[in-house]
């Protein structure tokens, strides 16, 4: 394949007009050593049809099992067909970011649309325009805080997602911050008291997640006021961002910023990304949080239209003393939310209710199976953890039928022998959950 | 266009969820009340109106399937359909991030296979493609070299960036605790050898620099740049996002970078999606392998898997593996041109704005006059003295004659700057009648610049009071 | 716009082709130059072009996706986005229509379930749904009523046909050599059951008989109708192109039709996709199965397969068994609504049409006031004779709002007729906007009747010139 | 799922503003007796998410063959990405008929943009706006001929597609008109002699195709003057369109008629529709074809515009006396074919060229088996007519490797016993036809 357009005789025409005999002399700046002689090794060309052929083979070789109970951290939902549809629209997916507001108003306003469902969504005053992905926005919310603070410690949930305690470890070690880790209690939820005791006056903020990476919900209200009674600021994450349709947000409970992976609203798990970061705050954070934001404003005949605002924030205009170094977002996977939500509107809370009877019944049966444990007592959303006889044998069983087991914790948390994290959404059938125990029964 | 919860009315849904096939149950009792939202506030529309309202929306906005766009430093090139379409193959969209290595050995290979082909087009040892767009990479890239220097035992507090940089480049040293110090270009819009030299010392841990740089021209002098950074034990640091402008010509790893980024969404094709998802691999030298971020793919026995096991990685960037679906397409386009279409791909480009610079030359102040690289920067500044029509009045009236403006007012050091990268896709007569729009815009200057200022007018909105959205800003809609 | 061979460059191209993996040899020398052609003028466009020149099109064109599309006889319902996903599943559009029938089982228990579905709903003993349209299923359905006469050794010449009907009525008894003799209407919109008593002889085969009709009024005296028809020997014809009507509520079968054909591009939410491809299926009552067109979906041993083996069929109407795919999306809107959904939609469809039909009433002239079907035919001789403003110009105008015109000049009988189809799928909102917009502009027709004359003036063209088009017609572009 | 979108209020206030007090009042012109109780037997309503794995299962039942022999009136051709983008512009699929000039300029531009590139290709002068398909709109071209002469024969070649005859036949009888078949000579062509005999002054025309069902490339010139000597008319099929990148078109021949399937235009193969009728003719029968024509006009400011034109010939004006009762077409089809082809543009050449190469090869490699022979001398494009010692045995043996084997002539064709006609399009690769070679070689 070839895309560009020119005939030999445009490029003649163009050479000629330019002044120049041939191709080389628009390259004449780079010293002559060090222009590339040999191309680099890669494969010849292909056409269309042999692309396609080459790609689907290529696909072929993943396995895309039955059914999948892992969750942690990203997450199986049906995506209703609108969803494609809109952003499969060439205007959408082929422009750049919205600089030039009177040609990009669909953008924009499918953005503040966006902004506006998840600030309700979350329970706080205002999102932006999103961040690269889940992890990416917890950390910058940490280092936010610390910024905005002048302290320099961290204080993160241990049931916060492993990846997300990871990037906020390498995004606060490049930025000098400390970040100090939080146990939680039997009950799965964070363990209040020592978080007491870990607040001190350099704890810039406290980041917990809920429902937390063992899919227990936590109970933010009091954590909320621990932490700010220290005059530290709460940032709470989520998992499954489903679980909003139902649980009271961390936003309406006290928290300063929410933010967590916006996935589940209508993206596909494409293998871990894109995916889209979800941040929200409380409206007194706005001129100091990253990102873009999209604000409504009016035209010279007074009519409504929208624009990116407060870019003074943005590293295009204040550098090295912006709030973020981002630039590109997931403009079309927050686009897919936007729509996936007001494609589910309050039906949002029926599948949050589906989830819930279907992660119960998955449970029940599992506790069914002789050996099988309940590890945290707290109430959880549409994920849990079992202790069972031999967590590795239970996954390669099921893998054997082509069925994608649970989460085997232990990598993570070497207390936890034996423990899976099990996850079921609406696209998890009885006769599926069934079928798991009776091969497990085997 | 009202916005979609001005069409919501109560008891409208577009997305059904089904009956449930296990028991149902009470959630209150069963979770506690307490941890229960009391309202959800999101809109209701039946399927009709969310269709019509988002596709009406989509024709409120400009992308590069409807025509030019020349928006200088974002290379929006044409995106092939093709790619959108083996995206889009089950096996790609489908697989869990946490699927066993046996069942995602495709993914595996593709993303093993893509950072060889990167390795190999850029001459650098190692890629990762964990950074999740440009100014991701930038910050993992400058995390290497942090990483880099406490292994060696060396404190070094200052990064050195040209004052023609991207804000990104500042912006991703400062959130690595870096210093940013300014370096100056010379006259004819390179390095400023001298100052650099001034500026260079052992407290220097890296320059960042953009070749061709954001006015479009290559640093002649690199080779002694590179010479002066190594020499003090620096670092250099490239910022790849103008890679559209030598890939195939030249490659970086042979100049003397020790770090560099792309950017997938650009030199490789990747649509832009309206603001992202992008993607942005960075590749290092020999020295900076083991600071890669983890996990990272290796092949034993044949197969692929996944290795966490590098003690001196600079940890996690992000969740999982990056924005591997655009990678995918990126991944697709390499395949499809070869090596042989990339080099063209970067002549054409190259060619196409040189061209632009000499058709247009004429009409509009050109700073730097040489021969450009993949886009050229002039400067609205005669239009200014002549007659008060400013680079924004431009850029505006050329969305009147169909085009989305260029890049303007950046890069910083040209006054009205007007930035214009017409990548290779575009055909010599499209660049003719762009350039006619842009010559017949500089005679409207003349004649009738009170029309100019009212541009655009062929919109479905004129211009927007951006002092008010920030005075007053309203970034959430709320119920009146 | 340009015409794509108006973009064209020799030596640009979309699409390439592999080389070849098997030898290549001089084709002239095998097969013989004098079977070759000299030239091949078709337009050469690069990708970015073509993708350019197709988009911008589709932006000159008005589909229900971006507004209402009131067109009546037409149904212009929504059409789901989740059918068209899953007619694009590799399982539906990659078999050969000769697969074997062990390797099409899917397919054929689509069409055969899909059959019974139409026999449940509409009351016919058997469907076939080889038929590629609406008109197409009425050839087929008046081909088998000649058969069914000829098996008779009856000679009947004539089909009567009421002179509201479809104009594909009396086309295609005429394709099929019978005689049309005009059914008149009386006073009320329905049948001139006096009228059709002194033309009802042995010489008739048949009557088609459209109900609700081409008014959107429903038939009274179906029962008689039917009665002097049997009574004579002559079969009873239905036109199910407005379908939306009824199913759910009454059936065809019941009222004593022998042949209905339907519109799945119409009633079962398939899009028309600018004018095809529909499908129309063709049911019969008892007495008619025997003529179905063949190949008819059998089943034997749980499995499904072709036969035909039916010697009394009227053989084929068409290659293969009918547009396949259309009929995954008919068929699955069927299953996503079941019974009650189905019945729900004609509720709403006429619910919708009686709810214009009030609040227009005061503004235009209403020919037949009485309750109405799915759809109500309004006059605009008020206007006419008021200010000279033409049904056209009403229609025009209503461009202007943002609409696409209802169906005018058609049916026949009704003078300036306006006729109105705002199906299931349209709001509340949407209709009352639509109302205000028709209530103004018959005040602008008082008020400005030049300025109605004068639209649309919002398109990219003004009305254009049928009468050069028809007199100097050019239908094929050439180079000048 | 329920696509209407009123809610109970506004149900309520609709019926109080007609002045009923509920639905069924609405239904009251329906005779009492016929209103229906029961609802017909149809399975309950679905959500989206059970719609696609219920329509998924569906389409799971079928077996797609690793690739397949048979072309037959079908082709597998590649069909480049862009053909689909275009397709699913919701503007273009989501439209009627474009009746209204003003708001339809895109298609009709675009279908105006396909009647010219058919015209092109086939030789003639003039081409519809499109068919039903290729046997109809054959069989629509022959009443069309009796229609115009007032003569009631018409001859069809033997080695036009059975289904294309019998669709004549149906049609023919119809009108009353008589079809005679004519011999094919041992080379496959026609056999000019029996046509010399046959042609009389009753025949209105004679219906050929070429490249015909076997494959063979009819020679078209004398066929027309033999058929213009006797005042008939001369119709010209196709079988794969894309033999028309190379082969002389029937219309440069003499052909008065080109008409056939468009299917191989980038339209799927879709287990056998939808597909389109290529419908194109001289000039000299503009106002007497079937089907709709867009021509190309001015608007009042003397702007090119498209608009449907001679609508006289048409239904919905001259009813009873149209040329036709068509009415809705396969405008999206049509679409498709015109963006293959723009696409393609001359490459088509190469990609016929493909298809000759790719097809030769197939056949050498089945000449080589054992007891395998040509049937038919004459060239042909990319299908062939092989006798083979067990034609069932073949197919099968091929089917239990996934493959679909070659169109067994026999159902038709009662002489051809044994006689299997394969294809080979750009879809085959050596290594595919190798892999045919081996497997009947066991
Ligand atoms: C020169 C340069 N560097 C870095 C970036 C940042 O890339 P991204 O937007 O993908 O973060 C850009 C993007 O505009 C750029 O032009
Ligand atoms: C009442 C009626 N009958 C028949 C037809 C013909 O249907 P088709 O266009 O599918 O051939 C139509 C289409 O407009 C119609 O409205």
């Amino acid at each position: 394949m070839d895309y560009c357009p020119h005939t030999s005789e445009d490029i003649e025409q163009m050479q000629a007009a330019i002044g120049v005999a041939g191709i080389d002399e628009l390259f004449a700046d780079i010293p002559e050593k060090f222009r590339l002689k040999q191309m680099p090794d890669i494969p010849a060309a292909l056409s269309e049809q042999e692309t396609v052929s080459v790609m689907s083979d290529l696909a072929g070789k993943n396995k895309l099992p039955q059914f999948t109970l892992t969750g942690a951290g990203a997450y199986h939902h049906f995506i209703p067909a609108v969803v494609g549809h809109i952003t499969g629209r060439a205007e959408f997916y082929t422009a750049y970011t919205p600089y030039q507001a009177e040609i990009s108003q669909g953008l924009l306003q499918a953005i503040y649309e966006y902004q506006t469902m998840i600030a309700h969504l979350t329970g706080t005053e205002i999102a932006n325009a999103s961040m690269y992905d889940g992890a990416s926005a917890m950390a910058e919310a940490a280092v936010l805080c610390a910024k905005m603070s002048g302290r320099n410690k961290i204080i993160v949930a241990r049931s916060v997602h492993p990846e997300y305690r990871q990037v906020l470890r390498t995004y606060s070690w490049a930025n000098g911050y400390t970040v100090v880790e939080l146990p939680y209690a039997p009950s799965g939820q964070i363990d209040l008291e020592s978080l007491q005791r870990k607040l001190d006056d350099q704890v810039a903020a406290v980041l917990v997640q809920s429902p937390n990476f063992f899919g227990v919900i936590e109970d933010i209200a009091p954590v909320a006021d621990a932490v700010h009674n220290k005059g530290a600021l709460l940032v709470a994450g989520f998992t499954d961002g489903t679980s909003l349709g139902i649980l009271k947000p961390a936003g309406a409970a006290g928290a300063d910023f929410v933010v967590g992976e916006g996935q589940s609203f209508g993206n596909p798990l494409n293998y871990g990304g894109p995916y889209l970061g979800i941040f929200a705050a409380k409206e007194k954070f706005m001129r100091r949080i990253p990102g873009r934001l999209v604000g409504a404003t009016v035209d010279k005949n007074g009519r409504r239209g929208f624009v990116l605002t407060l870019q003074t924030r943005e590293q295009h205009i204040r550098r090295e003393k912006a709030t973020s170094n981002i630039c590109s977002n997931e403009a079309l996977c927050a686009l897919a939310a936007g729509v996936y939500l007001a494609a589910l509107g309050k039906n949002l809370k029926r599948l949050s209710e589906l989830n819930i009877y279907k992660t119960q019944y998955l449970k029940n049966k599992l506790l069914g199976l002789a050996g099988w444990k309940e590890v945290f007592s707290s109430p959880v959303y549409n994920e849990f953890v079992l202790r069972c006889p031999d967590s590795k044998k239970v996954n390669e069983k099921l893998k054997n039928e082509g069925i994608t087991g649970g989460y085997d914790l232990q990598k993570n948390y070497p207390e936890l022998e034996n423990s899976l994290l099990f996850c079921a959404t609406e696209m998890i059938s009885k006769e599926d959950m069934d079928k798991v125990a009776d091969i497990l029964k085997r | 266009m009202e916005l979609i919860f001005e069409i919501s009315k109560h008891g409208r849904s577009t997305a059904d969820v089904p009956a449930s096939d296990v028991p149902a149950f009470n959630i209150g009792d069963a979770i506690g009340s307490k941890y229960l939202r009391d309202d959800l506030d999101l809109p209701e529309v039946a399927e009709i109106d969310l269709i019509r309202h988002y596709t009406n929306l989509s024709r409120r906005n400009f992308g590069v399937d409807l025509g030019f766009y020349p928006l200088g430093s974002c290379t929006m090139k044409y995106n092939p359909k093709v790619n959108e379409n083996v995206a889009l193959l089950p096996g790609f969209t489908g697989l869990h991030p946490y699927a066993d290595a046996e069942s995602a050995q495709g993914n595996l290979q593709l993303i093993d296979e893509m950072q060889k082909y990167l390795c190999g087009i850029f001459g650098m040892a190692e890629f990762t493609l964990q950074p999740a767009a440009g100014a991701h990479g930038e910050l993992t890239g400058v995390m290497m070299i942090k990483k880099y220097f406490e292994k060696k035992g060396q404190k070094r507090r200052i990064i050195l960036i040209p004052d023609a940089a991207h804000g990104t480049n500042p912006a991703s040293s400062a959130l690595c605790g870096f210093e940013v110090v300014e370096l100056r270009s010379n006259s004819e819009g390179g390095v400023d050898i001298e100052h650099l030299q001034s500026l260079m010392t052992e407290d220097v841990a890296a320059l960042m620099l953009t070749n061709p740089n954001t006015l479009g021209l290559f640093e002649r002098n690199i080779e002694k740049v590179a010479q002066i950074i190594h020499e003090k034990g620096g670092l250099l640091y490239g910022d790849g996002a103008n890679a559209n402008a030598f890939m195939g010509k030249v490659r970086p790893g042979d100049l003397g970078f020790d770090v560099i980024q792309l950017n997938l969404h650009k030199t490789f094709s990747t649509p832009h999606g309206g603001g992202g998802p992008g993607s942005g691999p960075v590749g290092v030298a020999k020295a900076l392998v083991d600071f890669l971020p983890v996990p990272r793919v290796v092949k034993a026995d044949d197969k692929y898997k996944w290795s966490g096991k590098f003690p001196d990685s600079i940890g996690r960037v992000r969740s999982f593996y990056g924005n591997f679906n655009v990678i995918v397409k990126a991944y697709t386009y390499i395949r499809s041109l070869g090596a042989e279409g990339l080099k063209r791909a970067t002549e054409m480009a190259v060619l196409n704005a040189n061209y632009i610079k000499e058709i247009l030359k004429p009409y509009y102040d050109l700073p730097y006059d040489r021969g450009c690289m993949h886009e050229c920067v002039f400067s609205g500044t005669r239009q200014v003295s002549e007659s008060g029509v400013h680079t924004s009045d431009i850029a505006k009236r050329l969305i009147d004659y169909g085009y989305h403006p260029p890049t303007i007012y950046f890069p910083l050091i040209v006054h009205e700057a007007i930035m214009i990268e017409p990548t290779e896709t575009e055909s010599k007569e499209t660049l003719d009648t762009f350039c006619d729009a842009m010559i017949a815009i500089a005679r409207e200057a003349k004649e009738n610049p009170d029309g100019v200022k009212c541009a655009p007018v062929t919109t479905p909105v004129t211009r927007l009071d951006e002092v008010l959205a920030a005075r007053k800003p309203d970034v959430c809609w709320k119920r009146s």
